[in-house]
């Protein structure tokens, strides 16, 4: 178990490395963040001072050295504009974020998970074929397209929700539908066939045989056997999607996210260390959610704990 | 070397169904889109990005006020949106197509001889697939795109990292699967080079797979350009890319809903008709392949 | 001179004195209501040190806490006092002497606002460690300050500088008044987050990047704060603005032109300020001929090696103006809040420009003929030209702008017009090195009237500028350099028409409009009649003048 | 003879389908009394299983529908009893064991749970009985110190093995009736031989009655007291053992037996019943081996055969024999 843990964790630390290489050269590409912060009406010699001050006329590979072993030291830098420790200013908004993907996530499989079992057990009834309908119109939406509807007409014309902004539990309601439709849609379409492979299964006859009662055959043996390949098929997309998801709720919310701190404001400044810090906050959350799935993986199947 | 595609016997029968199976309104979805893509400049009334702003944020012709010249309305700078989405139409497929083909063609060249050979080279590249699994891609493209300016070659590119280890993890296990089948042995025992084998023998295996994945992947990627797009990531204006129009709608909902409204109804359809055609294929090439 | 002239000219000044202390004199209405506002921006760094706060973006914090040494008339914009009373040219505008007002107090006790605090403010400003995009130039001009007494004070420069009162002003936004003895007991960090000034208001909470909560501060010696205490969000997202406006959040929203129509339909009203930006598109490529990006074959570049090539590219200038329809870009994508403008930095009606001019007018056939005239009838063998669309914070519009030029020509003129889109600090990098050769791009200047252009016009007109709107023209610089020498302020004016003129006759750049600035208004809060903002200045710059529905 | 345990009267089970009803059991009769061995005997598809599962009432939903007759188990029709009471039957009374030992058990629960279930829901035990009952249990099956492995998963156990834990599973509650679906059909010979004798242990030191189901006529002899051929939905011939290896009445029985090789002869080619079993949706009006069967007459093809008893207990579905 150790070593199966140990090897994610390597891998884990790969990914995080070549993700920060990736984003310091890419942030580099053009423009640099003294043009934004010596605005319009600098002079020459002005640019230059500020410049040194950022360290940002030394040649690239020195700034990378520094760069490296900041992270290291758990320093990431002082943001360019606001000289706040750059990983500082990304927590703060970063508890926007997390609270949006965590109740998107419950939200998700709260849906996603009965909805497929039930389609699963009551197939061919209108539950299934309403859930199969459900499923596959909701990989078609694309969720911003939805989030622009949702405002229209929850915010616009029955104005029972805030159009944007995070105040309330009220305003959480349409960044996460944007955000899980269409994880939703995926992973009950994902349960729903899984599920039925496991009640067409021999222990799950055993079981029935044994005198159990359905509720328990079901959420109990035969869940547990769906919710693996769940489990490690929907963290693949899961995570990929809260990003994009957060990313596109976030700006059309405004929720003062992770997420929306990168492009809106970062990117666009150059503010190269908070740039870099968010990315590596928001790669540290995707690797993490990656090794967990792996452990709870491990769990839930005794055949992969024993390897 | 004239490579012979022999999709097995038992498949070809289960592709040759009755006409009445067939998925009748995704292929006639798809078959206009392509269409519209292709004829798009016969099709569309107007040129997608000839300005006049004049005629600005005109509603659909059917609504007061508007006229049958813009049948579906104009937006910000008076440009026609039946025209836009039509044209649309062929940038979403362009885009989607390249960046599957492209996408797809890595993963399979990674994918074949990981799962073929196996021992090192296997795990090698499939670590290579898992760390590249686990690159936040998209966070990657937004950063690539906001800096350089959005284009084109940033959209493709980012679809093609975020596909190309789906396709390599899903190829491989295929690979794996034909590779312990008999008729892998007998070529091997018929002294086929090895490569032989790849080309003649299991790639052709995993040709239905592929299709249904393609499907499946088609449609995901216009709906990440759409994203990419609608963030101003993706395709640089004035293309009539579909997610840059709900982008340029998108604070306009209360005055001018339709300029946001009609490209969502495109995607939607168009992934809508993907997706029920990678369904039907998927039931009837390779029932046991989970949805991707 | 007759007794009775003394006597009516004495009278006639205490008449002045008298209505100037009137107007400046606190209305006795005490502050009332609660005012919220929702703003694109609150500032960079958010700092409430004026040196420890980069340039760039508008310091909407330090204005409402602190106090300027002069102000700006609302009508004409010329100079007005503030905490200094007076202020004189002395040594051929080499020195400059300050006449301070008395009794200012500092807020929480830090006592009375003497020459001390101007001195330690201004001297901090152009300290190595300051990050003030003013600092470096002021660092540069000024040789030393002296304190005559705690109420007079006298900045000698290195050079004669007509322009140095202007940049004083509340305009000039990083010159405000910092109290010496509270910085120095409770130090820098302290002070740039808890500050003392001697503006109408007191800050009470900050909460970095979100919000900040401030209270009137009475009684102000200028004008007292018409609400008791006020709220700034800072909400980048224009949309999001709109809907805390609808919504009931917020009483003021700063919004783009997009949103206009969708607050009128919301039925808000609105607070304007005139001319608050001239937009124009910059031709790129009319540099130095010894620059690598130099490229001779850009049709509206003069190469000296071809003598036709003058001519030509003026052709082509003049066919490129004529294309656009400047009216309909101002009523359409500004909802027409704006008129079309005749030069670019300078609003039409300006005193530095010369009267009379009318814009270009928008003549499409003339300009086809022009174009076949200069060698490229239909368009046919006119290089393809790239339109970089370039938003700044504030001022989306320029990618609009530069959108609708680019289908104008391609309409009108059959061009090919290839877009890029870029963000500031990558346009920046290329302006720097004058990589621009056959692009163009929209700039929406603030032209800030007050004092004079001058300020605007160095950052992008002069070859040595850092980045150029214009190009590098011989002329141009020659014209440049006369305003600067002219210690004359009269005399100045006719060197500025003479520069704006030979813009204009030269078709150099393509002016598009001057547009207004607006504040969308809940009117049952606030009494947008009072409110009046600062002409030419995209923010806001008077809070204590927002008065609530009495 | 004593009351028998199970009496199943004319039982019809029907399965809808695209292609129409599929008879599976079409009026199925037969009885089990406590102790004995009944073996049910035919070609795959002719309803072996899903008479038991009828039984049971398991028949996989929605497709499956018990359409008539009755099963009476000490008297009482199960056809009838509410779900709650079947499932006090269901392991306590009449247990099952499935064919396939390497799907039978959940992979994602360990040996003591699974075994454990059926103990605590039908004999109410808890924590250390349960676990204590389970170990014995599991004794009783001789899996080698049990107590040790209860922690473990099927997938640490052989096939024989888990076959083996299936079993404890079924006997755990000493059911008096355990219907036994081709237990043995995927393990190998001498793991055969094996489960089977201890099945035989087991039965003669509880008592407990089984339905044996299996294709392999030599696990019949070996096993079976009476034993019942059923062809296309309905048993054609039912008989002791000894009767039925020695004066097979049906055509179709002989022509099983017959298909079995024999060592000593040496011949060039097997016997196998020629055509194919018929399509359970669209049955023939008549005897439904009439198409394959030798001695077919006119009558057979459209005469439904009578139901003909030979001696105490032997009775054959043939006009041939009437």
């Amino acid at each position: 178990m150790g070593r199966y843990i140990l090897g994610h964790i390597v891998q884990a630390v790969f990914t995080m490395w070549i993700v920060v290489t990736l984003v310091f050269g890419l942030v580099r590409l053009a423009g640099s963040p003294v043009d934004i912060l010596a605005g319009e009406l600098a002079s020459r010699e002005q640019v230059e001072a500020l410049k040194q001050r950022f360290g940002l006329d030394k040649p690239l590979h020195v700034q990378y050295g520094m760069y490296l072993w900041g992270i290291l030291r758990g320093d990431f830098g002082e943001s360019v504009i606001t000289r706040e420790p750059a990983m500082a200013e990304v927590l703060q908004r970063s508890w926007a974020s997390v609270q949006l993907g965590a109740v998107a996530m419950v939200f998700t499989l709260a849906m996603a998970l009965p909805i497929g079992v039930y389609a699963a057990v009551y197939r061919g009834r209108r539950l299934d074929r309403l859930a199969s309908a459900f499923g596959i119109l909701g990989q078609a939406v694309p969720p911003f397209w939805l989030g622009i509807l949702l405002i229209w007409l929850f915010a616009g014309q029955l104005r029972w929700l805030p159009a944007a902004g995070k105040s309330g539990p009220a305003s959480f309601v349409m960044p996460v539908i944007v955000i899980s439709w269409y994880a939703v849609a995926g992973i009950m379409r994902l349960t729903r066939s899984t599920m039925l492979d496991v009640l067409d299964s021999e222990y799950i006859k055993l079981a029935r045989i044994k005198g159990l009662p359905e509720h328990s055959v079901i959420w109990k043996h035969g869940l547990k056997n769906a919710a693996i390949p769940v489990i490690t098929y929907g963290a693949l997309i899961f995570v990929g999607l809260f990003l994009v998801g957060s990313v596109v709720a976030e700006t059309i919310f405004t929720w003062p996210g992770v997420g929306r701190l990168i492009i809106l404001q970062s990117v666009r400044f150059r503010d190269f260390p908070v740039v870099q810090a968010a990315v590596i906050f928001i790669c540290f959350l995707y690797v993490t959610v990656n090794l967990f799935v792996d452990i709870l993986y491990s769990y839930l199947d005794p055949r992969i704990r024993r390897a | 070397m004239q490579i012979a595609i022999r999709v097995p016997a038992a498949r070809v029968k289960r592709l040759v169904v009755p006409l009445r199976q067939v998925p009748v309104l995704p292929l006639a979805i798809l078959l206009l889109l392509v269409l519209t893509a292709l004829l798009a400049p016969v099709l569309a009334p107007g040129s997608p990005t000839e300005q006049n702003l004049g005629k600005r944020l005109l509603p659909p012709a059917w609504v007061g006020g508007g006229s049958w010249d813009y049948p579906l309305g104009t937006d910000l700078f008076g440009r026609d949106i039946l025209s836009r989405v039509i044209y649309g139409a062929r940038i979403s497929l362009m885009i989607s197509m390249t960046a599957i083909g492209v996408g797809g063609l890595f993963g399979i060249l990674v994918a074949l001889p990981a799962g073929y050979l196996g021992g090192r080279v296997d795990m090698l590249l499939m670590r290579a697939v898992d760390v590249a699994l686990s690159i936040p891609t998209i966070l990657i493209g937004i950063v690539l795109a906001v800096t350089l300016g959005p284009s084109y070659e940033a959209v493709i590119s980012v679809i093609v990292l975020f596909v190309w280890p789906r396709y390599a993890r899903q190829v491989r296990g295929e690979t794996l699967a034909i590779k312990q089948r008999d008729f892998i042995a007998l070529a091997k025992i018929a002294g086929s080079s090895r490569a032989r084998i790849l080309i003649v023998h299991i790639f052709p295996n995993l040709v239905p797979t592929l299709l249904v994945l393609s499907s499946l992947q088609v449609g995901a990627a216009i709906i990440m350009e759409a994203t990419l797009s609608f963030l101003g990531v993706g395709i640089p204006p004035p293309a009539p890319a579909w997610g840059v129009m709900v982008a340029d709608g998108k604070d306009l909902v209360v005055s001018a809903w339709w300029v946001s409204l009609f490209p969502g109804i495109a995607i939607l359809l168009t992934v809508l008709s993907l997706n029920l055609l990678g369904d039907w294929l998927r039931d009837r090439l390779d029932p046991k392949l989970r949805q991707v | 001179m007759k007794r009775w002239q003394v006597l009516f000219s004495v009278a006639g000044t205490v008449m002045a004195l008298m209505l100037v202390a009137r107007s400046l004199t606190p209305a006795v209405v005490a502050p009332k209501g609660h005012l919220r506002m929702a703003l694109s921006s609150l500032g960079a760094a958010e700092r409430f040190l004026p040196w420890a706060d980069p340039g760039c973006e508008p310091f909407i914090l330090q204005r409402v806490v602190y106090d300027f040494l002069l102000y700006s008339d609302l009508d004409t914009g010329e100079l007005r006092p503030g905490l200094a009373e007076r202020w004189v040219a002395e040594d051929g505008a080499k020195a400059w002497r300050f006449y301070l007002r008395k009794g200012v107090q500092f807020q929480q006790g830090y006592g009375e606002m003497t020459a001390e605090d101007v001195k330690f403010t201004f001297e901090r400003l152009i300290s190595k460690d300051s990050l003030a995009s003013w600092g470096k130039p002021l660092a540069r001009d000024l040789d030393r300050i002296e304190i005559v007494n705690p109420y007079e004070i006298v900045f000698r420069l290195k050079k004669p500088d007509v322009t140095f009162p202007a940049n004083t002003v509340e305009v000039r936004c990083q010159v405000v008044i910092v109290s010496k003895k509270y910085v120095e007991s409770v130090g820098e960090a302290q002070a740039a987050e808890k500050p003392v000034g001697s503006g109408p208001f007191r800050l009470v909470e900050h909460r970095r990047r979100v919000t900040a909560r401030f209270e009137a501060s009475v009684p102000h010696w200028r004008k007292s704060p018409g609400f008791a205490s006020m709220t700034l969000y800072r909400v980048e997202e224009p949309a999001a603005r709109l809907a805390m406006l609808r919504a009931g959040e917020v009483d003021v929203a700063e919004i783009p032109y997009k949103l206009l129509k969708e607050a009128e339909v919301a039925g808000f009203a609105f607070a304007r300020s005139k001319a608050a930006s001239v937009y124009h598109i910059h031709l790129g490529g009319m540099i130095n001929p010894k620059n690598k990006h130099f490229n001779p074959n850009i049709p509206w570049v003069v190469n000296a090696a071809d003598p036709s090539s003058a001519k030509r590219a003026l052709t082509v200038r003049k066919a490129l103006n004529l294309a656009v329809n400047k009216q309909e870009i101002v009523d359409s994508i500004f909802s027409g809040k704006g008129e079309p403008s005749i030069f670019a930095f300078l609003p039409p009606g300006s005193v530095f420009a010369p009267a009379g001019l009318k814009p270009y007018p928008y003549d499409p056939e003339q300009a086809r003929k022009l174009l076949a005239e200069a060698g490229y009838p239909g368009g046919r063998g006119f290089p393809t030209v790239t339109a970089r669309l370039v938003p700044f914070p504030g001022r989306a519009e320029q990618v609009d702008v530069a959108e609708a030029v680019a289908g104008y020509w391609e309409k009108n003129l059959g061009l090919k017009v290839k877009r890029e889109v870029m963000d500031w600090p990558a346009l920046a990098a290329k302006l720097k090195v004058r990589d621009e050769a056959g692009i163009i791009w929209a700039y929406g200047t603030i032209p800030r009237p007050l004092g004079e252009p001058l300020v605007t016009m160095m950052s992008w007109v002069h070859s040595g500028a850092m980045y150029s709107a214009i190009g590098e023209i011989p002329e141009v610089d020659r014209l440049y350099e006369a305003v600067m020498k002219e210690v004359d302020p009269e005399k100045r004016k006719l060197r500025y028409r003479d520069l704006a003129r030979y813009i204009y006759d030269n078709y150099l750049v393509v002016p598009i409009g001057s547009v207004d600035a607006q504040y969308a208004v809940n009117p049952k809060v606030v009494d947008v009649k009072k409110w009046r903002l600062v002409p030419g200045e995209t923010y806001i710059h008077n809070y204590e003048f927002i008065e609530p529905v009495r | 003879m004593t009351q028998p345990l199970l009496q199943v009267e004319n039982l019809r089970t029907y399965f809808l389908s695209r292609w129409g009803t599929v008879k599976a059991v079409d009026g199925v009769s037969f009885s089990v009394h406590p102790g004995e061995t009944l073996g049910l005997v035919g070609e795959s598809g002719c309803g072996k299983s899903v008479t038991c599962l009828s039984i049971l009432r398991l028949v996989p939903q929605p497709a499956g529908k018990i359409v008539g007759g009755r099963v009476l188990w000490e008297g009482e029709d199960l056809l009838k009893k509410s779900e709650v009471e079947m499932r006090r039957i269901r392991g306590g009374c009449i247990s099952m064991i499935l064919q396939d030992p390497m799907t039978s058990l959940n992979p994602v629960f360990s040996i003591g749970d699974q075994v454990a279930e059926g103990i605590a829901i039908h004999r109410r035990l808890k924590g250390k009985t349960l676990w204590q009952k389970t170990a014995e249990v599991l004794g009783l099956v001789r899996i080698s110190s049990a107590k040790a492995r209860l922690r473990d998963y099927p997938h640490q156990f052989s096939g024989g093995m888990r076959q083996r834990v299936v079993g404890a599973i079924s006997l755990a509650c000493e059911p008096r009736l355990l219907i036994a679906d081709e237990p043995t059909t995927s393990l190998d010979v001498t793991i055969q031989l094996q489960y089977l004798n201890l099945l035989k242990e087991i039965q003669r030191r509880s008592g407990v009655a089984m339905i044996f189901v299996t294709h392999d006529f030599g696990i019949v002899a070996k096993t079976c007291d009476r034993v019942a051929v059923m062809y296309a939905g309905r048993i054609v011939e039912i008989a002791s053992v000894r009767d039925l290896f020695s004066r097979p009445a049906h055509p179709y029985t002989r022509a099983l037996l017959d298909s079995i090789p024999n060592l000593e002869e040496q011949v060039d080619r097997l016997y196998s019943i020629e055509g194919q079993p018929p399509a359970l949706h669209s049955l023939p009006p008549g005897c439904a081996f009439a198409p394959r069967c030798p001695y077919a007459t006119r009558r057979c093809d459209h005469e439904y055969p009578p139901e003909v008893s030979l001696n105490s207990g032997h009775m054959a579905l043939c006009w041939r024999v009437a």
